[in-house]
């Protein structure tokens, strides 16, 4: 299915989602997430494999963003959802793609996204015990020496 | 039963199968460069040490720019007729990664990478060289031109 | 000689005839035997584990050397081949595994971020600059990203002549 | 008979025992960590710790040129350095909607199809090792894949971290005479990948220890999104190279290699068959190597236009994503590595029903899992 | 009567036989590294001597001069002894071996009953070093052993007893004798025992693929991870023995010993053992290793009825 029509299908369930300026991803409130992605895993788009999750620091806002694909439809879909960047917190999709598990997880680890109802909620890649959230952009570590400027 | 007999006879001949070609391997020669003996010529492109010619060297700092590591340094002074030539010029090996980046930038093909890739010491400010010094690969076997 | 004086009888055999010839011809085959088997230990961190692995494989065959009995007890190692980025997560894992080693032990930091950790030198917040910064002495380092296995080899070569020279290393010793 | 069972569960005190697999140690391939609680030999839990290796790849990205990250990309999955260029250059050039010169694809196949060869070859080699066959089916790997190396070597200068693609092509055309070198070699690894069949395939031995084991269903590994040879061994046909054909893949013919029951033994066939489909494709592909210049002139600094772009390759191991945001400068704003080993290890856990110590190691090297790029 | 003569006897074969052990176990560390190289197409030890023939040399020096390490936690008496429990019966087991006609330390009349006896002591040598070091891996290691080698016993005695059967007697020597027309592997019966009885023994050495006491790639270095140094070699020196004491058993009790023409008993013994040797190599070389309860039900579903079944056969051809 191609994008536009996966859209369109979308935006006649949930009125309240919109396409991002410049991208093919779709934004939808937070709120939404469960419910929606509970429709995009049956029929008919199918959406079985969560792909990858991942999220960037704009400064005034985080972007979270996952990647769907459908393995019988062959198409894909990239969802986003703005989160605020002081205690940003969202529901885990871990009950209906099993992939979300360490996805997010990696997600919590570098970014401080808290994801609730996760079942395995630690760090991943830096030590348990690990202070802040590295690829914020305002992340500062004490032993980062970054690399002269020309 | 004449199943598992025959399961038996296929596992058996399977494993013979195996044999045979160890035993094979045992007799054909042996792959070994003996490395101190012989040595591998390293082919026309091998990324070895950095390397300069200083006397083609126009102080662009195009390479210096291009270094992911920034494992290249230098300053140049200005001398009068809006030539500027290179007045230090250092590399840190222990960060080089080796990429080659520096080589394609370089308009003049001043800089460049040599053969040298026997590169062991016992001191780590070894690593710490001045591309300048048109002496500072001596320690190191090589047959890159000089 | 300072090898012998820890063995008891080594004062009484010094005052036989020839004994002193006996005690230093003796200690040069122990400086032998140290140099011409040493065990490295199984473990790659990253990248120039490939490469190591190529080291031992038939093209190089670091058992040439009598270095080709790879260990993975530390206990039974003599050589820590730090092979690879050292990131802060398994630093406490690498500064074990070094203690765990019985002594006479020798460390050689193989390829540019375990000297200096470099690539990985900047902007990066999980990554341990050397072995050094750990702590473990290095004996011989071996430059490249990663190194060839003939550097490496070069490498061993220089370390077995270390172990051939030594005098009197104090920290160092049986 | 089960009150039995239950009566030897009151009368013998059995205690469950932790055990620590890892990071050090011979058969978890790197760094990895496994918890693991024993019931003598029976495994009854597993848990990964990941992270030993996590060397900020992701933060790194942000202070590098396009350009400068080519060689970060090569140290992700050190064994298939190419295929992370690969990956990673074509995902800049979807951002830089940049075309490149049909030779230039040609030899990325070549050279991105060699490599997955030399990559099976280490994941054959080391799955062979942990089951126990000590050091001769990883060093025959090892004497093949030395091979490919030379031919890398000639053909970038380097034996591991090659940053021969680079954006807008590759980094130089190919050496005179390598094609020759390269057909030689086909033949040569063609004998060999049936020297392999005789000694490891259909070995009993092997066969006993790797059939069977570490199951892994089509469904659950699609909801773990594992892909590459680990998902086509369970009997799902995925592989981008043919369903969303990029570079120059639909030239070519090659079949895509499924496996039936997604055991351990599934998953190393697979491999070994697509050695056989890789061979056929550079076969092909030096066959109609168009002549041409292999490089389209970019300037030295690459910006492009504020926005993103996530593009998928057929790594050895999966699909690598790279998912680039850019703000309209020279570094990226952020990038993403979707890594396939992440992916394919986390379904470990799922795997272990009934496994003992032994198929925990077996099952581990059947995944073919690489530290280097799980970490980042 | 324990006379002087009898002492001085005593102890220049006692010095014989520890030397001979000593010669023995090094020759065949550094074969193996040669034969393993040559198999992989590479050259093994090559720098220390002609074809580096003083590796082993080189190893047992470095190995004593190592620290020993004794881990913390360790059950200290245990610790210490396992390695001794492991060298001295292999060392006991040369009592009986007949190298030749005459050249023989002891000719027991009841010389296969012994070395089953001391033989089996090892595997206490190796369940003590798998208790004693406190190490979870060792102690995998050390239950793994146990298991294998009691479970192994069953049909290499099986196998034994075939042939003892056939020759009569216990007594190693005169089992020698009684292959003076033809070797004992040449007859049917007896060639099922002897592959049985290689099979086990490989077995009860843990050489691969039977060795998964020690597995590397599972338990890092089984029952043994925690020995360093000198232990460490104990160890290595015990197993090398092993390897010797079954290929020389299978060679006295299959390959009719040192019967041979032309050349010295001696020598026929030793080919016809290092070959033995050789091939055991080989296969190690070659094959993985079998997993823990594959290697159980080997032996007790497949080895012990075949070899009670062998017995049952030769009992009634006898009869």
């Amino acid at each position: 299915m191609l994008t536009t029509e996966i859209f369109d299908l979308l935006k006649a369930k949930f009125p309240r989602i919109a396409k991002e300026e410049g991208t093919s991803a779709v934004i939808i409130p937070k709120e939404l997430l469960l419910e929606f992605g509970r429709f995009i895993k049956d029929a008919p788009l199918i959406f079985d494999d969560l792909h990858c999750v991942t999220a960037i620091d704009k400064k005034e806002k985080i972007d979270l963003v996952y990647i769907f694909y459908s393995n019988p439809l062959q198409h894909s879909l990239t969802l986003k959802i703005y989160l605020g960047p002081e205690d940003p917190k969202v529901e885990s999709l871990a009950a209906i793609w099993k992939s979300a598990n360490w996805l997010e997880r990696e997600t919590y680890d570098l970014f401080g996204v808290t994801f609730l109802n996760h079942p395995d909620p630690r760090r991943i890649l830096n030590p348990y015990d690990w202070k802040g959230y590295p690829l914020r952009k305002n992340y500062s570590a004490p032993n980062f020496i970054a690399k002269p400027k020309l | 039963m004449l199943r598992s007999m025959n399961n038996i006879i296929t596992g058996i001949l399977s494993l013979i199968k195996g044999l045979i070609i160890t035993f094979n391997n045992n007799f054909t020669s042996a792959t070994t460069l003996q490395y101190p003996d012989e040595k591998k010529a390293m082919t026309e492109r091998f990324r070895g040490l950095i390397d300069l010619y200083p006397e083609k060297c126009v102080a662009c700092y195009q390479c210096v720019k291009a270094c992911p590591t920034a494992c290249l340094a230098m300053t140049h002074k200005q001398t009068d007729e809006k030539k500027k030539i290179t007045n230090t010029f250092t590399y840190n090996i222990e960060l080089c990664c080796f990429c080659g980046l520096c080589q394609q930038v370089c308009p003049t093909g001043a800089i460049y990478m040599n053969k040298i890739y026997e590169i062991t010491t016992y001191e780590r400010n070894k690593l710490y060289i001045n591309l300048l010094n048109p002496e500072k690969y001596d320690e190191w076997p090589h047959t890159s031109p000089k | 000689m300072a090898m012998m004086e820890r063995i008891p009888a080594a004062g009484l055999i010094q005052k036989f005839p020839g004994g002193k010839f006996f005690l230093a011809s003796s200690e040069a085959v122990l400086k032998w035997g140290k140099a011409s088997s040493l065990w490295p230990m199984t473990f790659g961190l990253a990248c120039c584990a490939i490469e190591m692995i190529a080291t031992g494989a038939s093209r190089f065959d670091i058992d040439r050397f009598g270095a080709g009995v790879f260990r993975a007890s530390p206990r039974q190692c003599d050589v820590l081949i730090v092979a690879g980025t050292i990131c802060v997560k398994m630093s406490d894992c690498v500064r074990r595994l070094y203690a765990q080693m019985p002594e006479p032990k020798y460390v050689m930091a193989m390829g540019n971020c375990a000297i200096s950790g470099g690539i990985f030198y900047h902007d990066t917040y999980s990554v341990v600059k050397g072995t050094e910064a750990l702590g473990i002495p290095v004996d011989v380092y071996i430059p490249g990203c990663p190194p060839r296995p003939e550097n490496l080899l070069l490498g061993l070569m220089k370390l077995q002549e270390k172990i051939l020279n030594e005098e009197n290393a104090n920290n160092r010793n049986i | 008979m089960a009150d039995l069972d239950i009566k030897e569960k009151k009368d013998i005190f059995t205690e469950e025992f932790l055990i620590n697999m890892g990071p050090q140690h011979p058969s978890t391939h790197g760094v990895l960590s496994l918890e693991l609680k024993l019931d003598g030999e029976m495994v009854l839990e597993c848990t990964p710790h990941i992270g030993y290796l996590h060397r900020s790849f992701e933060k790194l990205a942000e202070n590098r040129t396009y350009t400068q990250f080519i060689p970060f990309t090569d140290r992700l999955d050190y064994v298939a350095s190419m295929n992370n260029n690969l990956g990673y250059c074509m995902a800049v050039e979807n951002l830089l909607k940049l075309d490149i010169t049909d030779r230039a694809k040609y030899i990325r196949v070549i050279v991105a199809e060699l490599n997955r060869i030399a990559s099976h070859l280490i994941a054959i080699g080391t799955f062979a090792q942990d089951l126990g066959a000590f050091a001769t089916p990883l060093f025959y790997c090892f004497r093949e894949r030395e091979k490919i190396v030379d031919i890398f070597n000639e053909i970038c200068g380097n034996r591991l971290t090659y940053n021969y693609i680079r954006i807008g092509g590759v980094q130089s055309d190919l050496p005179k005479g390598i094609e020759e070198k390269i057909k030689n070699f086909i033949k040569y690894m063609r004998s060999k990948i049936d020297e392999y069949d005789w000694l490891l395939t259909y070995n009993v031995i092997f066969l006993a220890r790797a059939k069977n084991i570490g199951l892994l269903r089509k469904d659950i590994a699609i909801n773990y999104s594992v892909t590459g040879p680990n998902l086509r061994a369970s009997g799902v046909k995925r592989d981008l190279r043919k369903d969303r054909p990029y570079l120059v893949y639909d030239k070519f013919e090659f079949n895509v290699p499924v496996g039936v029951n997604g055991d351990a033994w599934d998953r190393y066939k697979v491999r070994i068959e697509e050695m056989r489909q890789s061979l056929k494709i550079v076969e092909q592909a030096l066959g109609s190597l168009p002549q041409g210049d292999p490089t389209v002139k970019t300037g030295r600094v690459h910006k492009p236009a504020a926005g993103e772009a996530y593009f998928r390759t057929e790594n050895p191991r999966g699909e690598l994503g790279f998912y680039i945001v850019s703000d309209g400068s020279a570094y990226p704003y952020r990038l993403k590595i979707r890594a396939p080993s992440f992916s394919n290890l986390a379904v470990l856990p799922e795997l272990i029903k009934d496994a003992k110590i032994a198929d925990i190691v077996c099952i581990s090297g059947s995944l073919d899992i690489l530290m280097g790029e799980i970490d980042r | 009567m324990f006379t002087l003569l009898n002492l001085t006897n005593m102890i220049t074969t006692g010095i014989a036989v520890l030397g001979f052990i000593a010669i023995s176990a090094m020759f065949l560390i550094w074969w193996e590294r040669k034969v393993s190289a040559h198999i992989q197409t590479r050259l093994g030890p090559m720098r220390v001597g002609w074809h580096g023939i003083l590796q082993s040399v080189a190893d047992a020096i470095k190995l004593l001069l190592k620290e020993d390490i004794r881990p913390a936690g360790a059950d200290k008496l245990v610790w210490w002894l396992a390695p001794f429990f492991v060298v001295v019966p292999s060392v006991m087991a040369f009592a009986t071996i007949p190298f030749g006609k005459t050249l023989i330390p002891k000719d027991l009349n009841i010389g296969v009953l012994y070395i089953l006896a001391v033989s089996s002591v090892c595997v206490l040598g190796v369940f003590m070093a798998g208790w004693g070091s406190n190490n979870k891996y060792s102690l995998l290691g050390g239950i793994r052993a146990a298991a294998q080698i009691i479970s192994y016993e069953v049909p290499l005695i099986l196998s034994m007893i075939t042939v003892v059967m056939y020759a009569n007697t216990l007594s190693m020597q005169k089992i020698v004798e009684s292959q003076s027309h033809s070797w004992n592997i040449l007859h049917p019966n007896l060639a099922l025992a002897g592959l049985i009885y290689i099979t086990s023994a490989t077995a009860e050495v843990n050489r691969a693929p039977f060795d998964i006491p020690e597995a590397e790639s599972e338990l890092v270095a089984g029952f043994h991870t925690e020995y360093s140094g000198m232990k460490f070699a104990m160890f290595f020196i015990g197993e090398y023995t092993n390897l010797f004491i079954i290929s020389a058993i299978a060679t006295t009790l299959f390959f009719g010993g040192w019967k041979g023409p032309l050349l010295p008993g001696v020598i026929w013994f030793l080919i016809k053992t290092y070959s033995i040797i050789y091939i055991l190599m080989w296969i190690r070389w070659t094959f993985p290793r079998l997993r823990v309860d594959q290697l159980m039900g080997f032996a007790w579903k497949f080895l012990t009825p075949i070899s009670f079944l062998n017995l049952a056969i030769a009992g009634w051809l006898l009869l």
